[in-house]
């Protein structure tokens, strides 16, 4: 039974990604910030796992408990030294820092690192259930994937911040005449964005090698996700980054499997000429 | 509302405002053009002059080195195989220095080798006119960027500048078909690098024909190894292609695809293409608790991080290899330079803190190739050492070197390695194997 | 009198074209380095023609030059044109293309035009690389007879001139003002006549057409096409830096960002080929945190500053909430 | 926002008030008339062509001008150059009494002076509500659609706008179409009323018999209707 499996392999892979995407899409609503960077944050944080694991030992899942808050510190500091004084400026102005950002960050590491690929050898038993085998390393991303965004749904549904970080995406001048200060919401909301990606960071390294850079293909396919569910809605990137999971695991059937990355792109393309708002544009979540 | 002829007068009135209006504007701004004009024709010069200071012959009598030019791509996707690449030429010019140099017996003293090299960030682009750049700096000689794509990129210049190229990490079969002259390979081409693996399948004489999928990356070089692959695999009795297809080398999971091929019940599993892919298809095989009785793949697991990173996952897997560090070609007759093959791996290990892959050793060999050249024609002109290639015939730490016709490497034969409890061990050809095969695969 | 760089206008444009047509080919190593800036400059320019102009980022910019490569190239390689009709068939391809590529993409608005090209860009590169004849993943290449660097560079010396001449005029003209309105308020803009979507696809075809000849000049000159380097995203991005480094929607910005860029580039490379990357990366940095405008839009303002200063020591007061706003 | 059932004619030189309460869809209208919305059902006649459904920079080039309830000028360009753009791209089907000079224009709306080649941007609320204005003026329109131009404005502004609108009714033959939440100026400068009310016509004619309507009454003071 090959189709099921593609299609849970595709879900899982796809909430993953959707997760990511979460991130991208929670700065893009609050700043209309174009993140170039996003992927690059990813191989910051696998390279923090990879590094724990070689050198403490730790296991990239334990890792976590670094990642996070590395992540979210990062993604304050480059908020307040950088990314503050592009925040509401042209497009092509975010996207022009952030490429720049993202160029230092893989040099960086580049030269820090050597070119070398990394990875942690660690592996799961897989998952057999109702004829279906899914890898235990995919089962881990999928699972953490819903925790996360389990526990981001219920902060912007029931704190102040995750609140303000709501209103903030939906209006930004309303928001400022109830009170709430963009600038800190903003700041807040990079933070959450970084740290999601660290933490990606730290269960690709479980699924794959990684090099520094490796960054660009993830921040692809967050973007592609994070347009086809719908800008600044964040149940919209989770459905968009299962769709494009689904459809690649999917196609994969019936195509050679190097014309798959590009049934994404023609799903998206398509999806955007149907409806130029992407999947979920129309009901902001 | 106006009739016709009225909106027509205004349209001509207010067309001749607006070229009034355009041609004050230019005006304005063709000054404003001007100066910027300056400011960018004095860049221009700058960068003229700089350029020019820099051309400027140097030294009036005979040349104080022996300069050799490359691009390596020591940025964007290739970055690895490219520092691997320059490590090894770096080692190789640091020991010829060592010893004074090479000696050119026109000049009749020892020259020391001044490697130029440049980042060309992965891009065709970029190769072609750093490439450029350096016949125009007035290198004796060129060495290709790592890839088949840059080194095609490279070939045009060298070949209208008459300077040699040799090529290291270039092994797609196509270089050599385009009728550059001055083109030399030093590996072993794509086309050539499964076919020992199937020699040695077939040298298990199994009963039943061998089913064997390939699965093997979208670019130039994995392409030209799986056809040549599969065109001898079609030539042979005993095999049975139950799948082939090519995949994206950049996306994160294989699952599906693998899945696919599991169902098919393969016995061999043979592809690849580069370092994360192979190692992603490793992770992928082993977690979704699929087995095949043999994995053979490209690239990947020569590399020293492929047990490090993989652990127990490596065990077994086999792979196509153009040199292993426990090869040793000293006793054969016409041996050049003064390393061996474990000489080389500790040196390099050593300098650089990382075991070489054959990438590095390819780097170095090239080194030598052309220390050879120029030692046996006594010239630094690249077209006499190119045709004192071609009837050359010798041994390295890397294996032999003999040229077929169009410049393509004919002399060097590839080996298999094979990972066997964490350590990796040459496993076919016969006579320089160090372990038997483990067939099928625990 | 005072001394006035815009007395030196007239003499500009020679000393330019002495620049182009003598002292590059012949002093700065070869012919390549001041080509290769040239194809920067038109790419960059060709991408400010849309973007600088209506404010939308089109980030499958290098489809464009890759499709014009393509067409140019394959008419070389089999000897079917003259390379100087197969440029210019380059060049008219991609602007069919962006013809095709604006029916779909010019009703999407801000980021979603911007993924939108790019999610073209990748499909496009897809094609290519399985597309077995056009040469798929290895590419093919184009042959020695046809390789003559001092040819393609004086063609791209043309085509820089016309590229930078054109979009002179499209800034300039009714185009010009149109095009304004549509980027500062594209809904007021159709409210007062301006037919939004005719413009911008005009723009996206003539910035097509430049950036086409750019890829079929590039293949000319390297004489090598395969889809990765023909659709490599670092083509669109290194000329959004370009343009953004010179000046967003001007004229000189492109010229100035990408002689910039890669010159400081190529000079960083050679000094350091392990650690350019580094300082380009700190250097987009620094121009967005000291120049947001660009080199052009500093400049501007700066010699504003200047003039408003000098005028009002000059007893003209007048202006004086101009100097409060700068 | 809904309409339904609105139907009601113009003639040539009028000043129409439209009024409503908020959310009535005066400003639906207006983006129906000039073309920035597509009616589902329903017909716009202009100059006794039908001009529904056509693209808004056509049917800024038949006549019709209009301004926005939140100015919308390009903020980069002067006042000057504001207007000047507008005058390009539309050769108007107006009567051509309007004046043709951009600068004259701008003189007109009291944007005239240093004024004139100031950015946009940078000018009063008040300001950009006169530049609104001498954008659509720019147009040489016909008819004009003026979105809440009192709203926001000073009492002295206002009794200067109240005059303006005359003004270029009288003296300029131009027909507009005036919308306002906020009555009491509309009235004293209309020769007529329609009432929008979620979407329909509750009433219509003269401002002083408008005004005494019980309909309209609810409308805006909450009653039977609410």
């Amino acid at each position: 039974m090959i189709l099921p499996e593609l299609v849970v392999l595709g879900v899982a892979y796809g909430l993953l990604f959707g997760v990511l995407a979460l991130g991208l899409t929670l700065v893009w609503g609050v700043m209309k910030v174009v993140n170039i960077a996003h992927g690059d944050f990813v191989t910051v944080g696998a390279y923090s796992s990879y590094w724990l694991f070689t050198l403490a030992g730790v296991h990239p899942i334990l890792s976590l408990l670094f990642t996070i808050p590395f992540g979210f510190g990062l993604g304050l500091l480059v908020y307040l030294g950088l990314v503050r004084r592009v925040a509401n400026a042209p497009e092509l102005m975010s996207l022009f820092l952030t490429f720049g950002l993202s160029t230092l960050i893989s040099s960086l590491l580049l030269n820090l690192y050597s070119p070398n690929q990394r990875g942690v050898p660690i592996s799961f038993p897989s998952i057999n259930g109702l004829g279906v085998v899914l890898p235990g390393s995919v089962a881990i991303a999928a699972a953490y994937s819903v925790v996360v965004a389990v526990l981001l749904r219920l902060f912007l549904r029931r704190t102040f911040w995750g609140k303000a970080i709501r209103a903030v995406t939906e209006d930004r001048e309303a928001a400022l005449l109830m009170g709430i200060n963009p600038e800190a919401v903003s700041l807040l909301s990079f933070g959450i964005g970084v740290a999601i990606a660290t933490s990606v960071g730290s269960i690709v390294i479980l699924l794959q090698a990684v090099t520094p850079t490796v960054g660009g293909d993830f921040t692809l396919l967050s973007f592609v996700i994070v347009v086809l569910g719908g800008l600044g809605s964040p149940l919209g990137a989770l459905i968009g980054g299962v769709v494009i999971g689904v459809v690649n695991n999917v196609a994969s059937l019936y195509l050679n499997a190097a014309v798959t990355p590009a049934i994404g792109f023609i799903v998206l393309v398509v999806v955007l000429i149907v409806r130029p708002s992407g999947i979920a544009g129309l009901k902001p979540d | 509302m106006g009739t016709e002829g009225e909106s027509y007068k205004r349209t001509r009135r207010l067309d001749a405002a607006i070229l009034a209006f355009v041609v004050s504007k230019a005006r304005r701004a063709l000054g404003r053009a001007a100066a910027a004009g300056i400011v960018i024709i004095l860049i221009a010069v700058a960068v003229g002059g700089y350029y020019y200071y820099q051309t400027l012959p140097t030294a009036p009598t005979g040349p104080s080195t022996i300069k050799v030019g490359m691009t390596m791509p020591l940025s964007g996707s290739l970055e690895a195989d490219g520092v691997m690449s320059l490590d090894g030429l770096k080692l190789w010019a640091h020991n010829v220095n060592a010893s004074g140099g090479i000696y050119v017996s026109s000049l009749g003293r020892k020259v020391p080798v001044q490697l130029i090299y440049y980042d060309d960030t992965s891009a065709t682009s970029v190769v072609s006119t750093d490439y450029q750049q350096l016949v125009a700096q007035g290198v004796n000689f060129l060495v290709a960027p790592y890839s088949s794509g840059l080194t095609l990129a490279a070939a045009p210049i060298a070949e209208a500048n008459h300077l040699l190229l040799l090529s290291h990490g270039g092994a797609s079969d196509s270089i050599w078909t385009k009728g550059y002259k001055y083109v030399v390979g030093v590996l072993s081409p794509g086309s050539k690098y499964m076919l020992p693996v199937i020699d040695m399948l077939k040298n298990l004489n199994s009963s039943a024909p061998l089913k064997v999928a390939f699965f093997y990356g979208n670019d130039a070089f994995s392409i030209s190894v799986v056809n040549g692959a599969s065109a001898y695999v079609n030539s042979t009795s005993g095999f049975n292609i139950v799948y082939k297809q090519s995949y994206d080398e950049s996306a994160t999971s294989y699952t599906a695809q693998l899945s696919q091929i599991a169902a098919l019940n393969p016995d061999v599993l043979l592809g690849g293409a580069h370092f994360v892919d192979g190692e992603t298809i490793m992770k992928n095989i082993q977690s979704l608790g699929l087995h095949f009785k043999m994995v053979a793949l490209l690239v990947a697991p020569d590399d020293p991080h492929f047990l490090s990173d993989l652990g127990s996952l490596a065990g077994y897997v086999v792979a196509p290899s153009q040199w292993e560090s426990s090869l040793d070609f000293s006793s054969f007759t016409s041996y050049f330079g003064n390393i061996t093959s474990s000489q080389f791996f500790t040196q390099f290990n050593s300098t650089y803190k990382m075991p070489p892959n054959y990438e590095a050793a390819e780097a170095y060999n090239t080194g030598l190739v052309l220390q050879r050249g120029i030692i046996d024609s006594g010239s630094l002109n690249s077209t006499v050492v190119r045709n004192q290639l071609s009837s050359e015939n010798f041994y390295t730490f890397y294996g032999k070197f003999q040229l077929g016709p169009t410049g393509i490497q004919a002399g060097h034969t590839m080996v298999v390695m094979q990972w066997q409890s964490g350590a990796k061990k040459v496993v076919w050809p016969k006579p320089v194997a160090t372990s038997a095969l483990v067939y099928p695969s625990p | 009198m005072k001394p006035n760089p815009q007395r030196l206008a007239p003499l500009a444009l020679p000393v330019a074209a002495a620049v182009l047509l003598y002292v590059a080919p012949n002093y700065a190593a070869g012919t390549s380095l001041p080509f290769i800036i040239l194809n920067w400059i038109v790419l960059a320019e060709s991408f400010n023609m849309f973007a600088g102009l209506t404010g939308y980022v089109n980030f499958g910019h290098v489809v464009f030059y890759g499709v014009g490569g393509y067409i140019g190239g394959l008419l070389m390689a089999n000897s079917m044109a003259s390379p100087y009709a197969a440029v210019l068939a380059g060049g008219l391809g991609s602007a069919l293309l962006a013809l095709g590529m604006s029916l779909p993409t010019t009703r999407l608005r801000g980021a979603y035009f911007a993924i939108a090209t790019l999610s073209i860009n990748e499909a496009v590169f897809v094609i290519f690389d399985n597309w077995d004849a056009v040469g798929s993943a290895p590419g093919f290449t184009i042959p020695i007879a046809d390789y003559l660097p001092l040819q393609v560079y004086y063609v791209m010396a043309i085509v820089a001139a016309l590229c930078v001449a054109t979009m002179y005029f499209m800034t300039r003209s009714k185009f010009g003002v149109a095009m304004q309105a549509i980027r500062q308020q594209e809904k007021t803009a159709s409210s007062i006549g301006v037919n939004a979507a005719f413009y911008k696809t005009v723009a996206l075809v003539i910035s097509g057409f430049f950036a086409g000849l750019a890829g079929a000049l590039a293949i000319w000159q390297i004489a090598f096409i395969d889809p990765t380097n023909a659709f490599d995203v670092r083509v669109t991005l290194n000329s959004i830096s370009m343009v953004m480094l010179g000046g967003l929607g001007t004229v000189v910005g492109p010229i100035i960002g990408g002689t910039l860029l890669y010159g400081v580039g190529d000079y960083l490379d050679r000094r350091y080929p392990f650690l350019h990357l580094i300082v380009l990366g700190v250097v987009i940095i620094g121009v967005v945190m000291a120049m947001p405008q660009g080199i052009v839009g500093a400049s501007r303002r700066f010699f504003q500053a200047r003039r408003i200063r000098r005028e009002e020591s000059e007893g003209d007061g007048s202006n004086s909430r101009d100097l409060a706003h700068l | 926002m809904v309409l339904s059932d609105v139907n009601f004619s113009l003639a040539e030189g009028e000043i129409l008030g439209l009024i409503g309460p908020n959310g009535a869809g005066k400003t639906t209208l207006f983006n129906i008339i000039s073309g920035m919305l597509k009616p589902d059902r329903g017909k716009v006649l202009f100059g006794g062509r039908n001009i529904t459904g056509k693209a808004p920079h056509k049917i800024s080039r038949m006549g019709i001008a209009r301004t926005f309830q939140i100015p919308q000028p390009f903020p980069e360009m002067t006042v000057l150059e504001n207007v000047r753009a507008a005058s390009m791209f539309s050769h108007g089907g107006g009567k051509g009494r309007l004046p043709k000079d951009p600068a004259e224009i701008c003189g007109l709306l009291g944007l005239g002076g240093k004024k004139m080649h100031e950015p946009a941007r940078r000018l009063t609320g008040g300001e950009k509500k006169r530049l609104e204005v001498a954008r659509a003026l720019g147009t040489s329109p016909g008819l004009l659609l003026l979105d809440e131009f009192a709203a926001g404005l000073t009492v002295a502004e206002t009794k200067w706008a109240s005059e303006m609108i005359r003004k270029l009714s009288k003296e300029f033959g131009l027909t507009l179409v005036w919308t306002e939440h906020v009555m009491r100026v509309l009235m004293r400068t209309v020769e007529r009323v329609v009432v929008l009310h979620h979407g329909s016509v509750i009433a219509e004619g003269a401002p002083e018999a408008v005004v005494k309507d019980q309909g309209v009454l609810e409308a805006y003071f909450g009653g039977s209707s609410a």
